[in-house]
């Protein structure tokens, strides 16, 4: 790694003429593509008057408008909903995907083939079209508005599965094997030899659900009725039509479902941009 | 006879068990905080005076509302007395949700007489299949520090003042963008209601048949209305559609002199501190004809109430439906009686703010919608290719007809 | 310690027989390595003893009990994997202390029982480290480790040292045959370099396509092979085979002969050694020389006899010249004899 | 299931006691425990549902009444709208317009962001940040940008410059581009970062042999780079084309007050569906909606396993 660093590095100072030019470009366009973050904080600090002053520094910065959004309204509850959604969604994936990609990447059975297609096949088919079915399910079971509601679509995706088989099939049979004689059960060589052996293919999986479950809108918009159940996005939806075209309140609001994922992307954003390359790539 | 002589035997009986044995009926209706208030103190004041019924309210989310009174029907577990939109009647009469009030208790002639006209979106054959406790109505709101500026001195009585004064009242800047609308143009807001039930008629036309089965605005009158409509925005320039993305949010930040909304903005624009506002009736035509839209949540007798439940069903709904319920809803939601007597009152009509919707709640009309949604989106649509495809009015009006006609159609077949 | 026994062993995969039927008994204590090239089942066998593979027909018995249906765990075998098997995610403690998974052992005991592994394997300055801090052959030895603590009835080796230098291998052959010799279990090794086989084995067995062409010591395989296939496997470099036939009592390279005349390298002398094989009844060759390979103590000399190349032995210190023409002696004790069609080893010479 | 092992203390006994499962069947128990709750998750949840929404939009299904049998004609219905088709063309215009651009403005991106060295983990997470945003909230912002004066920041910044308003998300015109700019927006961290692996996967050892051949730059680019990127590029145009033809959570939010935009110019095919469904309680006739969208991406993927196949 650190050698095709060097070699890149030669690579670049034999380029060297147009790198200032080049990295300013970059720069500029790194900053336009984080304006509408900056202008939603700067607007969120804003009082109603103050929002037709276009400056990105408001001349008056405060926080009353976080003060009102969290004291009257329901973010810290939305905030809760999604990370309950999202963890719970995220855990499950985790643990059903890796096992089925587990099992079809290591153990030969009849069926396995089919099994493996029907499940890729499922990809083929957008959540859209299997919305109704799902709502009708929901109605009748009783699942609508409530978190089971929320997550049954999502507790395990043919994406996951697929992915987690691809990276089990890298892991040699002798670990496993190995393993087997040396007395440990099937589940157990699974959890304590196999996915060890995966987790950065795991931690990939994770980032994605994750984000994939935080920022769902679709299905919860459809399935949750009452604002206690709402997730993040759909309770901002709610609360920007609410308020009616308040837009200092709309940023804030809006700030409230961003800052989260910010904060962990900022902390994380090694791992979690190695993450998105490995399933992109991968999957 | 029979039904009489049933209640007799069902009260003899209620009698006879005492009230140990209370009844206990559900009642459902939507989550809307001054709503679910005012619906616990009536229950609380209805069951101190029948100790041996018990009401127990049960709402619901109002986007999931309708679902779950249809789940909960096929389950044979729906409400005994519920709320219901006007608008929703037919389909809910058609899917054997509600039953018919009893003639008994409440005769039509009687309903008529005392209720505003408006109640008769929920007959049906001559039967009543439901009554409100409270109405909403529609009203001119203005800015009266904008007004004062300007030196007008109050809100417009006709259509010409109306622009007259919107047209005095709209500030643009150097670059030719309004500052301060005269009005708001919003179709998607309260607008198409206006166009329909009001403007249409004040030029002469009527937006539908008397049943509301048959789209008639596809006439002269229709086109002027819509014409009147557009040019307020492309001839006379008093405001333009979209400012400030919706017209309640540009009226609320002191950025139109006028709007037209409904009873139910009178919350949100309660909190408005930066300048004073005043509510007047909407602006009549130049005959002085007025017209107005009414719309209200009515309450109906779920079709599984049987027996003792079905008879501690029609009391309740005859309470809520009482002078004394409809005073509470006034004072707690803010919502209008439906009763003439109740809202008449002297008191009522001198109110500077609920005046104006009182008065005209006799020459309202309702509109019997069969999808609101969608045909809201026929008029948003209509004046849309008027505004921004330069579509003739007639030929506008035209395809917004049939539109709404097929609407109404497939949803009466 | 126990016994392995094999009888009638089958193993099919779909419709294809890959084992058919062999018979095996390994003595307890034995060292037997299976050997042959890739693809002749020996890996397959081995793996059917661990119980890592469904056994299709015949049974396998260790000790006295038939283990056919028997998981592996509960045949109390080790066996040390080509690539280590040993988890990166773990130290070598912890690796060496998998081996003790199912033991009902205490705490103590087992820690105990590492420790002793990994002294006895020269690891205990590495118990705490993670596998990626150590070398090929300390891997090796943790692999090992882990199969010893458990005490097995047998051990078994799935090529365990082809993955390390040629230097490595050499020294952990020795290492594994004095462990053998000191903790005296049995032990079923499987391997395709000879080498190993011959430097290691109690016993060899010789496999090729799913059969056992032959079984016996070392040295029995080597002066006496059965056929061509392992004469030609067992020794290096290769014996040389070449088709002739007896005239007189001394047997000549001829083309089309009725046999096959068998001589290794290390019997086929040039230069001034061939001049001490008096043995007149012994295999002369002439050929012009192709390639010389000098390997210090011998110089190893491929030359031509009628178009096929064959590899004699000169001393060290004589390198001819490619192109020179020489000749080769060998003794007749040392020709081994094949029919020609049926590869079969004529009666011993 | 298993035995618990007695050897270790007692390691040769005569016994000949055989499981009760042979090994084989064992293995198949391990196989189907593991399998069983997720396969019945993938029947109910996703199978059952593929074939009830083949089967609902064959009926007139409205909540409100038993489903009937109704044959084809929610399709024939729905291709003799001029709203359906409205919308099917939105769909696409989203799609054409939005996967070029977003895939160009990706690459040229990623192709400079792989050579800075300088503060490159900052750049990158600057470009990448948008990605991880929700796009409900977002939307919400482009929605203030776009406003008109004096709210929207951009008509704000155009006046200030001299230049007439644009009426961004009132005009029929200027709608879909600007809702389609959001979800590029959005969605261009991503692909630069994809677009980043794929750079970095091909070995430097190609550039020095082409650079020791005397290619220049541009060269290089056309003749190494490009087409070693392809299987990313397909990747990433699927991926793409799958997003755009998927649009909703923007749409949705920028246009509340007019959903789907003025007189329907922006409106998806999902929002559609979401209609007729969850508005309309048109269950049969969404269904029948989700049956198209199903077959557009179903086409799309085909055509990415052709495209791949022809690779190889």
């Amino acid at each position: 790694m650190t050698a095709t660093a060097d070699l890149r590095e030669r690579r670049m100072r034999d380029i060297r003429p147009g790198r200032i030019i080049r990295w300013t470009i970059l720069f500029i366009g790194g900053v336009l593509m984080v304006t509408p973050l900056l202008y939603m904080f700067s607007t969120s600090l804003k009082t109603p008057g103050q929002i037709y002053d276009l400056r990105l520094i408001p001349a008056a910065p405060t926080l009353a408008n976080y003060v009102e959004v969290l004291s009257e309204g329901e973010f810290p509850r939305w905030f809760l909903n999604s990370s309950i959604v999202a963890i719970v969604v995220t855990v499950s994936n985790l643990f059903f995907d890796s096992l089925v990609g587990y099992t079809l990447a290591k153990f030969r059975f009849r069926g396995r083939r089919l099994i493996f297609i029907a499940i890729l096949s499922t990809l083929m088919i957008p959540t859209e079209m299997l919305v109704i079915p799902w709502y009708l399910m929901s109605a009748q079971f009783g699942w609508l508005d409530s978190y089971w509601g929320i997550m049954f679509p999502g507790m395990t995706t043919a994406f996951g599965t697929f992915l987690m088989k691809q990276f089990f099939e890298t892991v040699p049979d002798d670990f496993l094997e190995a393993a087997r004689i040396d007395g440990m059960n099937e589940f157990t060589i699974w959890w304590k030899i196999a996915m060890p052996l995966v987790t950065p293919a795991l931690s990939a999986l994770a980032i994605f659900t994750f984000l994939g479950n935080w920022t769902a809108f679709f299905w919860p918009l459809i399935v949750t009725t009452s604002k206690e159940l709402y997730t993040l996005p759909i309770g901002l939806t709610s609360f920007a039509v609410e308020q009616a075209i308040r837009w200092e309140m709309i940023m804030t609001g809006a700030a409230l479902a961003t800052i989260p994922t910010l904060l962990v992307f900022l902390a994380l954003q090694r791992y979690i941009v190695r993450g998105v390359m490995l399933a992109g790539l991968k999957g | 006879m029979t039904r009489l002589h049933l209640l007799a035997g069902a009260s003899a009986f209620a009698c006879l068990a005492g009230s140990a044995q209370a009844v206990e009926i559900e009642y459902w209706q939507y989550i809307y905080d001054t709503r679910v208030e005012a619906m616990d103190q009536l229950i609380a004041a209805f069951e101190e005076a029948n100790p041996d019924i018990t009401v127990n309210q049960v709402t619901f989310p109002y986007a999931d509302y309708q679902t779950r009174i249809v789940a909960a029907n096929m389950a044979g577990q729906g409400p005994d007395v519920m709320q219901l939109f006007y608008g929703w009647a037919d389909k809910f009469i058609e899917g054997g949700l509600i039953q018919p009030l009893p003639e008994d208790v409440f005769p039509p002639e009687q309903i008529e007489e005392e209720f505003f006209p408006i109640v008769s979106a929920m007959e049906r054959d001559g039967q009543y299949y439901g009554l409100p406790t409270a109405v909403r109505s529609l009203a001119l709101f203005w800015n009266k520090d904008l007004f004062a500026e300007a030196g007008i001195e109050g809100p417009p009585e006709t259509l010409d003042e109306l622009i007259e004064i919107g047209q005095q009242l709209t500030q643009k800047n150097d670059a030719g963008n309004f500052e301060v609308v005269g009005m708001t143009l919003d179709m998607a807001g309260q607008d198409h209601q206006w166009w329909r039930e009001v403007l249409v008629r004040q030029m002469g036309g009527q937006p539908y048949s008397d049943d509301y089965s048959e789209v008639t605005y596809d006439d002269e009158a229709g086109t002027e209305a819509l014409q009147f409509y557009t040019d307020l925005a492309n001839v006379h320039e008093i405001g333009t559609p979209g400012f400030m993305d919706e017209g309640q949010a540009a009226f609320r930040a002191g950025r139109a002199a006028m709007t037209i909304d409904g009873t139910f903005r009178l919350g949100s624009f309660s909190e408005i501190e930066d300048f004073e506002w005043g509510v007047a009736e909407l602006p009549a035509n130049a005959e002085g004809l007025q017209s107005n839209y009414a719309s209200y949540f009515a309450n109906a007798i779920g079709a599984g109430a049987e027996g003792e439940e079905y008879d501690a069903a029609v009391k309740f709904l005859e309470y809520i439906s009482s002078e004394e319920a409809m005073a509470v809803w006034l004072d707690v939601v803010g919502e209008l009686p439906a009763r003439r007597e109740a809202a008449m009152t002297d008191e009522n009509m001198a109110d500077p703010i609920y005046g104006p919707f009182l008065a005209a709640l006799p020459y309202a009309h309702t509109t019997l919608f069969v999808d609101e949604a969608a045909q809201r989106q026929v008029a948003i649509d209509m004046a849309n290719r008027v505004l921004l495809e330069d579509q003739s009015p007639a030929d506008s009006i035209a395809a917004a007809a049939e539109e709404e006609q097929e609407i109404i159609d497939d949803a009466r077949d | 310690m126990a016994t392995i026994t094999l009888d009638k062993l089958t193993k099919r995969f779909g419709r294809t027989e890959v084992i058919h039927g062999i018979d095996l008994a390994i003595a307890d204590g034995e060292f037997v390595v299976f050997v042959g090239p890739s693809g002749c089942g020996k890996s397959t066998t081995l793996r059917m003893i661990a119980g890592l593979e469904e056994v299709s027909g015949g049974q396998i018995r260790i000790g006295d009990r038939v283990v056919n249906e028997l998981d592996p765990k509960s045949r109390n075998i080790a066996m040390v994997f080509q690539n280590y098997a040993i988890y990166p995610h773990m130290t070598v403690r912890q690796n060496i202390g998998i081996g003790l998974y199912t033991s009902k052992l205490d705490k103590d005991e087992k820690a105990r029982r590492v420790e002793e592994a990994a002294k006895l394997l020269g690891l205990e300055p590495f118990l705490e480290r993670r596998p990626a801090a150590l070398s090929g052959g300390q891997r090796q030895r943790v692999a090992m480790g882990r199969a010893m603590v458990r005490d097995p009835v047998a051990f078994l080796f799935d090529e365990p040292l082809s993955n390390l230098d040629a230097q490595l291998r050499a020294q952990m052959r020795i290492e594994i045959k004095a462990l053998h010799q000191r903790l005296g279990s049995t032990i079923a090794y499987v391997t395709h370099d000879q080498v190993e086989a011959m430097t290691m084995a109690d016993r060899i067995v010789v496999m090729r396509d799913g059969h056992i062409l032959q079984q016996g010591r070392p040295m029995d395989i080597y002066s006496n092979p059965v056929d061509v296939f392992t004469a030609r496997f067992i020794g290096t470099p290769s014996m040389n085979i070449l088709a002739g036939g007896i005239e007189g009592d001394a047997p000549v390279a001829r083309k089309g002969g009725p046999i096959l005349l068998g001589v290794r390298p290390q019997d086929l002398l040039i230069g001034s050694a061939a001049g001490q094989v008096a043995d007149t009844s012994g295999l002369t060759l002439w050929g012009p020389v192709t390639a010389v390979e000098p390997t210090g103590p011998e110089t190893l000399v491929h030359f031509d006899v009628d178009g096929e190349t064959v590899i004699g032995t000169a001393p060290g210190d004589e390198i001819p010249e490619v192109g020179a023409r020489i000749e080769a002696r060998a003794p007749a004790g040392a020709i081994h004899r094949f029919d020609a069609s049926t590869k079969k080893a004529l009666e011993p010479s | 299931m298993t035995h618990p092992t007695d050897h270790d203390t007692v390691p040769t006994r005569p016994l000949i006691s055989q499981p009760r499962m042979s090994m084989r069947m064992r293995s198949n128990l391990w196989v189907w425990c593991f399998l069983a709750i997720p396969l019945v998750f993938y029947v109910v949840i996703r199978f059952y549902p593929t074939f009830n929404a083949f089967w609902l939009s064959l009926t007139d299904w409205d909540l409100m009444s038993d489903a009937e049998f109704i044959g084809f004609e929610n399709y024939r219905d729905m291709f003799a709208d001029d709203d359906f088709w409205k919308t099917f063309w939105n769909t696409f215009e989203y799609l054409i317009y939005g996967t070029p651009t977003s895939l160009v403005i990706a690459f040229v991106i990623a192709y400079y962001l792989d050579k800075v060295r300088f503060a490159h983990n900052f750049l990158r997470a600057l470009y990448f940040m948008p990605y991880i945003t929700t796009a409900a909230a977002m939307a919400w912002v482009w929605r203030w940008f776009y406003q008109p004066a004096p709210t929207g920041l951009i008509n704000g910044v155009l006046g200030e410059v001299g230049i007439g308003q644009i009426e961004f998300l009132k005009s029929t015109t200027w709608a879909l581009p600007s809702i389609m700019v959001t979800a590029i927006w959005a969605g261009l961290g991503f692909q630069i970062i994809i677009f980043m692996a794929g750079l970095r996967a091909i070995p430097d050892t190609y550039y020095e042999a082409a650079r020791m051949d005397g290619l220049g730059e541009w060269a290089i680019l056309r003749k190494i780079t490009l087409p070693l990127l392809k299987p990313t590029m397909v990747f990433l145009v699927v991926f793409i084309s799958i997003a755009f033809l998927r649009i909703f959570d923007q749409v949705y939010n920028m246009t509340t007050n007019d959903p789907g935009g003025p007189l329907g110019s922006t409106k998806p095919l999902v929002l559609m569906i979401y209609q007729t469904a969850f508005s309309s309680y048109d269950m049969g006739q969404a269904a029948a909606q989700t049956v198209v969208l199903f077959t557009i991406l179903l086409v799309v993927s085909l055509l990415q396993l052709w495209v791949l196949r022809e690779r190889t």
